[in-house]
């Protein structure tokens, strides 16, 4: 059904524009004093100023992996994340772990281990679907790089940039 | 030495010019520019008149003021003419001379 | 004197001093003077004006930013005083790229022809009293007023060619934009300055400005003659003289010429294509428009040429309005050349305030929709001027 | 000196009116004839006509090339391709033409005034401005008022014709 919004009837005043542009600039004056005495600019000087303090607690930044505090990789190349990377950013090459390793009581590791961040959209996605809880997203930023490969994440870098994450797999307690 | 049938003659290409324009360019609106440069050839003699033939000492004024009167005529003409141009090319979606081969559309 | 010269000639061979006499002879004489003054004159004026346009962007940039509550550019130098070199180094350096089906030669032309007009109104401005007896006006002609609208009428051509001859859409529709604008605003814009003329009874800006100085500034016509450095060591001389510029002709006429004013400084906006009426370059419709296609330099000379015509057109409404270089109390160049560099000065000075209204009113009026700004011009501004014009006729004949 | 300002000058507003006539782009064309017409307004200038080469620039390079300008983009012509000029057309043209030239020139040899150097002015009383006022208001009042009308008249001929359906 059609609805007709009425028109409102202009005044005098608002059919000039002349109030409404005044009013407009004493606004825009207003502002501008108050900036130039440095107060309400709301610009962070980047380079010097960062914005880490106050980044929120869901933000998603470059994907990592993590050891547990004994030193073992948590990743067991299940390669969920790899399929359900939606820009297919996640490159795995699995192994499998020699008879006699330490880590033996899980059968399968990763030999390789890429993350194009040239690819990546930060959907978070794999840390979502890790059952291992090997894949963080760091609260992380400014990911540069001067050519494609050096904006692939090889595994001793994510491992590097990951560090160590302490006790056992939550997720399936949460039941987030 | 700078005589006045220097601006003459000069005067008197610019408007052959537009003459030859007129009789063979086919795009009615070049046609019509055509018309407008011979307009300013005859203001170029007019004032070249103005100047050569002094009354006591200054420029005679009334020729440039029939420039003036030529420059405001010219400029209602395209104003019009214009306008015209527009219509036709309305009606016919052309503006070559040789398409345009009936009175009535 | 003589014995300066003299002592000097020792360090010259006789013929080369001869030649040095005789050149200094011919740059003395009137036509010499004439000539290397102009020269001289032109050149500084040329470069305060291009400085003076690269530290209009910066100032854009900046007062938009604090208008925003933001900082703008700050690190290149002080505060970041050096942005427009860095600019400009920027702009030199990258490609100049013509699109394929542009047509070349008209392409590259088109620039220029937006650079060109609004450097040859500076010409004609007035813009310092006099140094030295040197009158600081480039070419004081007695057509100087009609002389500023014509040229600045021929500056739409560069913007309709590179619209056209980019060969692409929205190019193609800023020009169209902008010849219409340019059509309906140029009449306002010359038919809102006709009450002045009739005011002083003549074109010449020198003229205009001289006017203005002795009797007070054409949007607040308050003081006669009386209102010079004297007046200011005795205020009761100085209040006498205010007392006398309030006759009911200096009143009636105030009418007129703020209309004028107003009238002029609007369409001002439009010539320049400015913001409230930047159609031919919308950049939220037409992705820039007529520069769309134009990168490095000739994008440089568009927004060079955009800003100098900012400049001169703040130039223009200073002359007509401000008073030009006049200050009230100042006294003109013939005092001693600290007085004219001060005229100098105050002219400038008028010109960066009118360039920061224009910046203000940028940042803070949308833009007009296409058929309002038609409206506004053919409808509004055009029937005021003339009514404007009547009126100032009526106030000259009958009020004494 | 005037005398290199004329060459230049003319040569410039004859080069550029050739190309008006010889140009196929209607876009080319028009902003050759503006050209040619600043020429000629400096020629004016060289007559010490200032106000006349100031109202020639403002009035039809400002204000008609551009209308013609606008109209040629509204109209979207193209280059017009090179219809085979009628060679009859081109010889009557000519023929013309050159009549016409034949006999300016001839008529520009038979008398010494038109062989007159410049004469000098003497120092103006008025500016040139308010002579032609003082002379289109004291001499040719009616026609101005005349010329008012027809601009009128012109409105409001354009206004009608510009309507989208012709009665």
């Amino acid at each position: 059904m059609a609805f007709i919004v009425n028109r409102k009837k202009l005044t005098l005043a608002e059919k000039l524009y002349l109030p409404a542009i005044f009013s407009g600039l004493a606004i825009t004056w207003k502002h501008m004093k108050r900036a130039l005495f440095g107060k309400g600019i709301i610009t962070m000087q980047y380079p010097e100023e960062k914005w880490d303090k106050h980044l929120p607690e869901w933000y998603r930044g470059a994907p990592t992996l993590v050891k547990d505090e004994t030193g073992r990789e948590r990743c067991v190349a299940c390669q969920l994340c790899e399929f359900i990377c939606p820009p297919r950013a996640i490159t795995i090459e699995p192994m499998e772990i020699p008879d006699g390793s330490h880590w033996r009581k899980v059968e399968k590791k990763p030999r390789a281990f890429d993350i194009d961040m040239a690819r990546c959209i930060y959907c978070g996605l794999c840390e979502e679907v890790c059952p291992e809880q090997a894949i963080f997203l760091r609260k992380d930023y400014s990911i540069t790089g001067l050519s494609r490969d050096q904006m692939v994440n090889h595994k001793d870098k994510l491992y590097e940039m990951g560090g160590v994450m302490n006790g056992l797999v939550i997720k399936w307690n949460e039941k987030k | 030495m700078l005589t006045l049938s220097h601006y003459l003659m000069a005067s008197g290409i610019l408007f052959a010019l537009g003459l030859a324009g007129v009789m063979l360019r086919r795009n009615i609106i070049i046609v019509f520019m055509c018309l407008e440069m011979m307009l300013s050839a005859t203001n170029l003699s007019l004032v070249a008149f103005s100047r050569y033939g002094l009354v006591q000492g200054h420029a005679n004024y009334q020729a440039q003021i029939l420039v003036f009167f030529i420059i405001t005529v010219a400029a209602a003409e395209v104003a019009v003419g214009l306008a015209i141009i527009v219509a036709l090319f309305r009606a016919k979606q052309t503006t070559h001379s040789e398409d345009l081969n009936s009175l009535k559309f | 004197m003589d014995d300066f010269s003299n002592f000097i000639s020792h360090f010259f061979s006789p013929a080369a001093w001869t030649f040095l006499k005789t050149l200094g002879e011919r740059l003395m004489s009137p036509i010499g003077f004439l000539i290397w003054t102009t020269f001289l004159k032109s050149t500084i004026l040329l470069g305060i004006i291009l400085g003076l346009v690269s530290y209009t962007v910066y100032a854009e940039r900046r007062v938009s930013a604090l208008i925003q509550d933001r900082l703008g550019p700050n690190r290149v130098g002080w505060q970041g005083l050096l942005q427009p070199i860095a600019d400009a180094a920027k702009l030199l350096l990258k490609e100049n790229f013509t699109p394929k089906n542009a047509n070349y030669f008209y392409f590259r032309l088109a620039p220029k022809l937006v650079m060109i007009p609004p450097i040859l109104v500076l010409g004609v401005l007035p813009f310092g009293s006099s140094l030295f007896g040197v009158q600081m006006t480039i070419a004081s002609i007695n057509v100087g007023a009609i002389y500023v609208l014509a040229i600045s009428s021929i500056s739409v051509y560069g913007i309709v060619l590179a619209g056209w001859a980019s060969n692409s859409k929205y190019p193609f529709l800023g020009g169209i934009r902008s010849t219409s604008q340019m059509i309906s605003y140029e009449l306002s814009l010359a038919l809102s300055i006709v009450p002045i003329f009739m005011v002083v009874g003549s074109l010449n800006l020198n003229t205009i400005v001289q006017y203005q100085v002795e009797q007070g500034w054409m949007i607040a016509p308050f003081w006669p003659q009386g209102m010079n450095w004297h007046a200011l060591l005795h205020p009761a001389a100085a209040w006498q003289a205010i007392a006398a510029g309030m006759s009911l002709r200096h009143l009636l006429l105030w009418i007129p010429l703020i209309i004028s004013f107003f009238i002029f400084f609007v369409s001002m906006f439009a010539e320049t294509n400015r913001l409230p009426f930047d159609l031919p370059e919308a950049e939220q419709e037409l992705i820039g428009g007529y520069h769309t296609e134009y990168s490095s330099m000739g994008f440089a000379l568009f927004f060079l040429g955009e800003y100098t015509a900012m400049i001169s057109g703040a130039g223009v409404i200073t002359t007509l309005f401000l008073g030009g270089w006049s200050l009230p109390f100042i006294p003109d160049g013939s005092h001693g050349w600290v007085w004219g560099l001060i005229n100098i000065g105050a002219f400038f000075a008028k010109i960066i305030a009118l360039l920061f209204v224009f910046i203000w009113v940028r940042w803070t009026l949308p833009r007009f929709r296409y058929d309002q700004l038609m409206k506004l011009g053919w409808y509004f501004f055009f029937e005021l001027a003339i009514v404007n014009i009547f009126l100032t006729a009526l106030i000259l004949t009958y009020v004494k | 000196m005037q005398l290199t300002l004329f060459w230049f000058f003319s040569l410039l507003m004859i080069g550029f009116g050739a190309g008006v006539v010889v140009l196929r782009n209607p876009v080319a064309c028009a902003l050759s004839l503006v050209a040619s017409f600043l020429a000629l307004a400096a020629l004016f200038v060289t007559l010490d006509a200032y106000f006349i080469a100031i109202i020639q620039v403002l009035v039809t390079a400002g204000a008609v090339m551009v209308l013609f300008l606008f109209i040629i983009m509204l109209l979207n012509l193209k280059a017009e391709e090179r219809r085979r000029v009628k060679l009859s057309a081109m010889l009557g043209g000519g023929l013309i033409v050159g009549c016409f030239l034949e006999l300016l020139s001839s008529t520009l040899s038979t008398s010494p005034l038109f062989s007159q150097p410049l004469p000098p002015l003497t120092e103006p009383v008025h500016s040139d401005v308010a002579m032609i006022g003082l002379t289109l208001f004291h001499s040719f009042n009616l026609p101005f008022q005349v010329i008012g009308v027809l601009l009128l008249v012109a409105t409001i001929g354009v206004v009608l014709l510009s309507r989208q359906t012709l009665k």
